[in-house]
């Protein structure tokens, strides 16, 4: 093994490595943490069609139109996303493949970048599909690239279950060469592909069948490994709590299950038998462990392993310490007082601005999923709500006929959730009259998840120049009369134009339209300074909430000064905008770079 | 003297003012620094013309003289020849102090009499009802422009300059403090000085202009000071998605300041 | 008294300023009246004065009005255009009872019309000339040394009454050198200050003589002045009953007063039975045409108003008299003479004599006028 | 209107001949004689290089009507002033003419008298500024209206002092033309 | 039992460059012949939020995250973030820490006391531990070096002396990982950081407690216009008005006593008590 191929690479890299090994030739998804790099990762290759999608289920329509069409397909999403896929997803575990369909669900326990942390080994046995669980970067592209052997094998779409901590970690990787199959072509076979219920009828026992075939595969399938150990504690595990059960216990049996659904149950009733104590160690609920309790195994798991948030080889330890298996670890000292640091709008946000007038205004805000949804912390704390994707406009909707709120009622949405979702919701608004104003944050890309492009920025993933979508024509063409463009850097315009669009009766639209300030291009304009002496310390700039402003030592009538770090600074203009005493100046010191 | 409103004739207040005009923000910024310069207010004069900024020296317990419309730099110059002794500050507007009156204010500056004259910039008349102003901005809209005035407005600033005042500043009414800081130089420079302050008239130009309530009107304003104007007029917008965004900008601070003779009245060969 | 010198019009009046107590002149070149600024800016100063050169008449006068809230005497000289664009300025003074002086030096009109011709044309414009109407003091001088002693008294009525007063001459007066002797002394009247606390003070406060006391600026009194109607805190106000409380205060102040500012001179006018009535430089001519005809046997007589405003009327009616006829001898289309009908059509004939052609009224015109008339009444005897 | 003890004298000539000052001195001369005097004069733009007007009205009490009705003295020191004045002139008045300024008039008025003016305040101060004054000296001998010594002492209070010396000079110089007529 | 799988943590704050740094430990490590687990967390922490790196190596490795008392260097980009993870150094561990500050503005939200909740810059926190405290002025000498984002670079040369791997691994790893034509400068930055001496470095503590007057406000009715200006000003949200009738003191006790409302209220209408002695306004210039 040379050291050419060993590579250090992320789960997702690992599985987009695996797409290019296995000859996918489509691949479709829409951004989501932690599933985003996988798609960015294929489209560098080149020769695979990857693009994103408007939504989750869109790419999964994609992803099964081309498995029907005889090419290996593969399709991203994160966990919540595949809510949204979700009727595709359920019906093509009835239609079954062309050539082999993976769809990856990038599972989020802990909710670094979620909304919940619902555990997607569920949608596996709901759909009656395949799941695979890798446990690290190495096993990532293994079990994706056999993911597609399955899915060819048995005609049934494979689910691949990473979490966090799989996609986001760097793993040593060996790579292979790609191999690309001869298409196969469409065949056209409406009993299998057209699911009218005299067709689906007779799907669903197919559907059934395959899932005996599939257990019989799992009970011998090399993914199913027992690692032999002591077998006074014998732990069933999968994914990554499997390498934590190492971590902490390396003496202990282990039965790792690569896939997780069908399981092998024989396998798992022997093991059982052959341990004094059976525990089962898995993040989030107790799908394995109800499981094996259905089955009439008796099993320890989740009284003393925590259903709520990630593993960890600490949470491990501490279950198994719990368990009476392991000593309890010497207590750790607590870390030192610290300052909270919760995630921020960053420095030149064009969403700061709009929310610092929502809460001036003290509207009733509607948020959704993306950067802004920050704005629901101090210091703008200005959104009420934030559930899913798309769903802001129509919670404004039932906000404003609840009649529960004398205040205006406001929807903010980005530019790609409002395309991924939130079309039929402005719809909605316009067609049940709803006098309710939606503020489309357009920053010109998917932000949060990094600065994808998406339909309404012109380009594709794989950087071609495309037709974007309108905004304001769509917002006029689905029946909104009030569609306003503002430049949200530009305080006094939004906060006017956001106050006649209130006024508005009846749905009203404002566009704001400044960039976002990190992705795709990182913006750096000539920053502001304070002129110390002049600052009056009365904080105005503060509630913008910039992380570029700071408190000094110096003081005002006993309150404390601002400075501005003029090299996080973006140069938006906001705070010199807030501040009474013209305190805020543009630096003097600053050159722009190349200037000299 | 601890509050400004101990130099307010309290008994004629409320004044006559709009809600969200900033003439009265102004006019504090103003006794603002009347108070830290501790200023005699048995020797403090205030002149003014007619218009809405006019009418602030009527709720200030000085020596306060409503002259007629325009004049009060003429008024303002015998007066102060008169009582050398005495600090002589004029409160005018744009149309009270550019249009009908301008050619006062531009030899008052020219002769260097020693006053302090406040113009108040709202852009348009609003005492009459809306007419256009000669500040209106090309292109706005006033009772007497309603398709828009086809003029180019006076930089109040530059005007005065070249008419020879010896003090010409810019500040804006969102900001009391900077305001007050220059007016404290103004009112303490020898020689006409002059301060061009940016109001608002939210009944008027900003209903004409839908630039929304005073409030709006004041953010407006601080986006309009030149730093930030130019700074927005460099950025870029989401592509594909048009804004016309206004990107004039107003430069705001001291411009000029010179030494120069006062005029006092005495001829100079009287004083030989 | 000082010896006599040759002295012209414009000169007297910058000098009987200056013995007045004037120590305020502000105003604006126009011909004829500008030998008055020219004097006051080499006089002014070394008096211990200010003179200043403003940028047009407008703003002379609002600096004299400047001037005398401050507490100075104060004047402006001007001509009929300049005249006219002061107008707005004479009505804030009356309204706001501030004391000035205004010399308007007559030259032919109307507009830019004859700068360097004598005319009488503003004498209308001096009582009527601002909006809205208030009671007019206007002088009117006929010679060199009545030029300083109107004007003396212009000031002196000034300040007594807390009210602009103007003084009208024309341009052969103004120009004209005359020998004359100053006084060494003249009276000079002050305005009425305050005398009690500071605080509380009332600017507008009822007077029992309908004349408020007036403090200068920086005085110690503090207080706010408008041309705007204003109650006794001197602060604007549009209440009906303290409006026309007011304006009949204002007009009162003058009106009451009327025997004591008016003045006339009679010249052979007991048994005359034809007077002209003239002033100004048409008064010098009527004087010697009367001179005369009197020499001819033709009685007679010359009535001058030296007031113009208030109208000396009953001086008028009593020095018409008998006499049949009254030429009424102007140098403008007929202005005073409506005045001289609405007192003496009903007892005798009132006949213009006027003249715009820019020339001066001669005595010989008059001559002439007084003998067809005399003949005329002779006949009509017969 | 020359009645009883009342004299007129109009100075008309160019401008920049120095007539309205020649008048005024006359008429202070006429004071500082013991009379009474008026002087009015054109002003305006014809002070300004054209025709220029000076009147004095001379007496020994009171003067009701100051200005000049019937001339008693006529100076003319241009021809255009010649044109305009002349010919309202009453047949008793003096005329006095400049020789040079008015050629070839030959009208045979009577009390008419030709003196080189111009030429002679040219002769002394080298422009014409001085015609005025040289007109005074011609008028006081050929009329005796105002005494020498007052005439002499008004030139020198009314003229700048540098320039005192070379009018005594044209008034001289003035007062010999007329002396010798 | 086999050598033992090692624990290094990188920790930062978002935007400051730890994944890539982390990612360069990681690369430098597997060249160095080891396996390597490298962990993070990307989305919404980065957003200016707390970022940390879990880096195991060894001969195989299983977890990739470090657990608490076992790593052998925790390398800080900024103090705080030095603090929030001191509990995973194992005793006689390292922590190498630049001593920026990147103060959150959640640090500066107490309006009443006017106290940073940001911790003071103290070496014996860190001695008490039991750990071989090593802090830099990593963005210091970065600025030296010309290129203030090279501090992270710094950080990772004080790093390398801590761990048995050769410098031409480390300095391969960086050039070819850095962004194109900064190899030069992070080059240069990681021997400035190999090479300072590993001194304590103690910052004074920030002054604290600044003596907060308590403010009232208290807004005269009759002269008020209901314009809306001091509402939409208030830093605190303490003026709010009732329809379009009536302002209202909504929260008193948030008032700093900056008395913007009082400045801009165009009607004398509004009032800043404080309830005690403040200084004199400062008789500041007008500006640039």
């Amino acid at each position: 093994m040379t050291v050419d191929t060993r590579v250090l690479l992320s789960g997702n890299e690992a599985i987009a490595q695996a797409a290019v090994e296995a000859g996918v030739q489509v691949a479709a998804g829409y951004p989501g943490t932690p599933s985003t790099e996988i798609l960015e990762t294929l489209a560098r290759h080149g020769e695979i069609d990857v693009r994103w999608s408007p939504n989750e289920k869109v790419a999964l329509d994609v992803a099964l139109g081309a498995s029907l069409g005889g090419v290996r397909t593969l399709a991203t999403m994160k966990h919540v996303g595949l809510n949204v896929a979700a009727d595709t997803f359920m019906t093509a575990a009835y239609t079954g493949v062309g050539a082999g369909l993976v769809l990856i669900s990038a599972d989020d326990p802990g909710m670094h970048s979620s909304q919940n942390e619902q555990d997607n080994r569920f949608y596996a046995r709901l759909a009656g599909v395949p799941l695979l669980e890798p446990s690290d970067s190495l096993e990532a592209k293994e079990f994706t690239k056999l993911a597609f052997e399955i899915s060819e094998e048995f005609d049934t779409p494979v689910l691949v279950r990473t979490t966090t901590r799989i996609s986001h970690n760097r793993g040593v990787v060996t790579t292979e060469a790609r191999r690309v199959r001869e298409t196969l072509g469409f065949s056209r076979d409406p009993s299998k592909y057209v699911m009218i219920p005299a067709y689906a009828r007779r799907r669903r026992p197919v559907l059934l069948e395959r899932l005996e075939e599939l257990t019989t595969y799992v009970e011998e399938s090399p993914l199913t490994a027992d690692i032999a150990g002591d077998s006074t504690v014998g732990v069933v595990t999968s994914g990554i709590a499997y390498r934590y059960v190492r971590e902490v216990i390396p003496g202990a049996r282990v039965l790792k299950l690569g896939i997780t659904h069908p399981l092998p149950m024989d396998r798992i009733k022997s093991f059982a038998a052959e341990v004094d104590r059976l525990f089962v160690v898995e993040e989030l609920d107790p799908f394995l462990e109800d499981a094996l309790r259905a089955a009439g195994i008796d099993v320890e798991g989740k009284a003393f392993f925590p259903r709520a948030g990630e593993l960890s080889p600490d949470a491990v330890r501490k279950g198994f310490a719990a368990a009476g298996v392991l000593e309890a670890p010497a207590p750790v000292p607590e870390p030192p007082a610290t300052v909270v640091r919760p995630p921020l709008l960053c420095p030149g946000c064009p969403h700061t601005a709009p929310f610092l007038v929502l809460k001036r205004i003290g509207a009733v805000v509607a948020g959704d999923i993306g950067c802004y949804t920050l704005a629901a912390l101090e210091p703008l704390a200005a959104m009420d709500t934030c559930v899913a994707m798309g769903s802001s406009i129509g919670m404004a909707v039932g906000l404003a006929a609840s009649g529960g709120t004398e205040k205006p009622v406001v929807a903010t949405i980005g530019d790609s959730t409002f395309l991924h979702g939130g079309i039929p919701g402005l719809i909605e608004a316009v067609y049940n009259e709803a006098d309710v104003t939606v503020l489309i944050l357009d920053n010109g890309t998917v932000a949060m998840t990094g600065g994808q492009e998406h339909p309404g920025t012109g380009v594709t993933l794989q950087g071609e120049d495309t037709r974007p979508v309108d905004l304001v024509a769509l917002c006029r063409s689905v029946g909104v009369d009030d569609v306003r463009v503002v430049d949200p850097h530009d305080l006094a315009a939004t906060y006017r134009e956001i106050e006649g669009a209130i006024a508005h009766k009846g749905p009203s639209v404002v566009i704001t339209n400044r960039p976002c300030v990190v992705a795709p291009t990182k913006v750096k304009d000539h920053p502001f300074t304070v002129v110390a002496e002049a600052c009056t310390a009365c904080q105005l700039c503060m509630t913008a909430g910039c992380p570029s402003i700071v408190w000094t030592d110096e003081t005002f009538e006993g309150r404390r000064k601002v400075a501005i770090d003029t090299t996080t600074c973006t140069g938006c203009t906001l705070c010199a905008q807030l501040c009474p005493p013209r305190a805020i100046v543009l630096d003097p010191e600053w050159e722009a770079p190349g200037r000299g | 003297m601890t509050d400004v409103r101990d130099y307010l004739r309290e008994w004629a207040m409320p004044h006559v003012l709009c809600p969200g005009c900033a003439h009265g923000t102004i006019l504090r910024a103003f006794l603002e620094a009347v108070k830290r310069l501790e200023l005699d207010p048995d020797k403090l004069a205030m002149v003014a013309g007619i218009g809405c900024s006019s009418r602030l020296i009527g709720y200030v317990d000085f020596c306060t003289l409503h002259a007629t419309h325009g004049r009060a730099p003429a008024f303002a110059t015998g007066l102060k020849l008169a009582r050398p002794d005495m600090t002589v500050a004029v409160v005018t507007g744009d149309g009270d102090g550019l249009a009908i009156g301008g050619n006062h204010l531009i030899h008052a500056a020219r002769r260097n009499v020693d006053l302090t004259v406040l113009l108040l910039n709202n852009s348009i008349y609003g005492m009459t009802g809306g007419q256009a102003a000669p500040t209106s901005p090309a292109g706005s809209v006033a009772s007497t422009a309603p398709a828009g005035t086809a003029e180019a407005p006076f930089d109040a600033c530059k005007l005065l300059e070249g008419a020879g005042a010896s003090f010409v500043a810019r500040v804006m009414a969102v900001d009391p403090i900077m305001s007050t800081n220059v007016m404290v130089e103004a009112l303490s420079h020898r020689g006409f000085s002059f301060v061009e302050v940016i109001s608002d008239c939210p009944e008027y130009f900003g209903r004409y202009n839908a630039l929304g309530s005073g409030a709006e009107m004041l953010a407006w304003m601080a986006r309009k000071e030149a730093g930030v104007a130019a700074a927005l007029a460099n950025k870029r917008y989401v592509n594909h998605v048009p804004t016309a965004s206004d990107t004039s900008g107003l430069a705001t601070g001291v411009f000029h300041r010179e030494e120069r003779p006062v005029f006092t009245g005495l001829s100079t060969q009287a004083a030989r | 008294m000082t010896e006599a010198r040759l002295i012209q019009g414009n000169q007297a009046c910058a000098e009987g300023a200056l013995a007045a107590g004037c120590r305020f002149f502000a105003g604006y070149p126009i011909t004829p009246s500008s030998e008055i600024a020219e004097h006051l800016a080499r006089s002014l100063p070394g008096a211990g004065g200010t003179f200043v050169q403003m940028e047009d008449e407008i703003a002379s006068l609002g600096a004299v009005i400047g001037a005398s809230v401050g507490g100075m005497k104060a004047m402006t000289a001007t001509s009929g255009p300049g005249f006219s664009l002061m107008q707005e300025h004479i009505g804030y003074a009356a309204m706001a009872e501030v004391p000035c002086v205004v010399v308007d030096v007559m030259r032919g009109g109307p507009s830019t019309g004859l700068p360097t011709s004598p005319s009488q044309g503003d004498v209308m414009q001096a009582r009527w000339g601002t909006h809205g109407g208030h009671p007019a003091i206007v002088l009117a001088p006929a010679s060199v040394a009545e030029v300083f002693e109107l004007t003396v008294r212009a000031f002196n009525l000034a300040e007594r009454f807390h009210t602009p007063v103007t003084v009208v001459f024309d341009e052969v007066i103004g120009h004209t050198r005359e020998s004359v002797v100053l006084p060494d002394h003249v009276d000079i009247v002050d305005r009425r200050r305050p005398d009690g606390p500071v605080e509380g003070f009332l600017p507008k406060a009822a007077a029992a003589d309908d004349i408020t006391p007036l403090p200068a600026f920086g005085d110690g009194y503090r207080y706010h002045l408008t041309g705007l109607v204003y109650d006794e805190r001197g602060f604007p106000t549009t209440d009906p009953t303290q409006t026309g409380a007011l304006l009949e205060r204002l007009h009162r102040k003058v009106d009451a007063y009327s025997p004591e500012i008016e003045d006339a001179e009679t010249f052979m006018t007991e048994d005359a039975d034809v007077i002209v009535f003239a002033y100004g430089i048409v008064a010098r001519a009527a004087r010697e045409a009367v001179r005369l005809a009197r020499e001819e046997g033709v009685r007679a007589g010359l009535f001058r108003p030296v007031t113009l405003w208030p109208f000396p009327a009953k001086a008028l009616e009593a020095a018409v008299g008998a006499a049949r006829t009254v030429i009424a001898a102007e140098m403008n289309h007929g202005q005073m003479i409506h005045e001289v009908e609405r007192v003496a059509a009903s007892t005798a004939e009132i006949v213009p004599h006027l003249r715009v052609d820019g020339e001066p009224i001669s005595p010989a015109e008059l001559l002439a006028k007084l003998r067809e008339r005399a003949a005329a009444q002779t006949g009509g005897r017969g | 209107m020359s009645g009883g003890d009342r004299t007129e004298i109009r100075l008309a000539g160019a401008g920049g001949q120095g007539v309205v000052t020649a008048g005024r001195i006359l008429a202070e001369a006429a004071i500082l004689s013991g009379r009474t005097s008026t002087h009015s004069q054109v002003f305006g733009p014809q002070s300004r290089g054209g025709a220029s007007r000076s009147d004095v009205v001379i007496a020994d009490a009171e003067i009701g009507f100051p200005l000049a009705l019937d001339l008693d003295v006529l100076v003319v020191l241009s021809e255009a002033a010649y044109t305009r004045y002349v010919p309202e002139l009453g047949d008793a008045a003096t005329l006095v003419v400049d020789e040079r300024a008015v050629p070839g008039t030959g009208d045979g008025r009577p009390q008419t008298h030709r003196f080189p003016i111009v030429e002679t305040a040219h002769r002394i101060v080298g422009s014409p500024v001085a015609t005025g004054v040289v007109a005074l000296g011609v008028l006081e001998a050929l009329t005796g209206l105002v005494d020498a010594a007052a005439l002499e002492k008004a030139v020198g209070s009314r003229v700048p002092a540098h320039r005192r010396e070379a009018n005594i000079q044209a008034l001289a110089a003035g007062r010999d033309l007329g002396q010798a007529a | 039992m086999a050598e033992p799988v090692r624990s290094l943590l990188l920790a930062g704050v978002g935007g400051q460059g730890v994944v890539l740094a982390s990612m360069i430990v990681a690369e430098t490590l597997l060249r160095a012949g080891y396996d390597v687990k490298q962990s993070e967390v990307h989305g919404m922490a980065q957003r200016g939020g707390s970022v940390f790196s879990h880096i195991r190596f060894g001969p195989a490795v299983e977890s990739p995250l470090v657990p608490e008392g076992t790593a052998e260097v925790l390398a800080a980009f900024e103090w705080a973030e030095a603090l929030r993870w001191l509990q995973y150094v194992r005793p006689g561990g390292a922590v190498v820490a630049d001593v920026r500050r990147v103060v959150p503005p959640g640090a500066c939200s107490d309006r009443r006391a006017w106290l940073s909740s940001y911790p003071v810059i103290d070496a014996t926190v860190l001695r008490e531990r039991e750990v071989k405290a090593h802090l830099i002025d990593a963005t210091a000498l970065a600025a030296d070096l010309g290129n203030v984002r090279a501090a992270n670079s710094v950080v990772l040369g004080a790093l390398a002396a801590y761990l048995d791997v050769g410098r031409d691994y480390w300095e391969s790893t960086i050039a070819d990982l850095v962004p194109r034509g900064t190899a030069e400068v992070n080059l240069a930055a990681f021997r400035s950081g190999a090479e300072a001496p590993a001194a304590l470095i103690d910052l004074p503590a920030p002054e604290t407690g600044t003596g907060f007057v308590p403010a009232r406000i208290e807004v005269n009715e009759s002269w008020c216009k209901v314009c809306d200006i001091c509402s939409r000003v208030c830093p605190e949200y303490c003026l709010d008005l009732d329809g379009d009738t009536r302002l209202v003191v909504v929260a008193p006790d948030a008032c700093t006593g900056c008395r913007l409302c009082e400045m801009l209220c165009p009607d004398f209408a509004i009032t800043i008590h404080h309830e005690g002695q403040v200084p004199a306004l400062a008789t500041t210039g007008a500006g640039p």
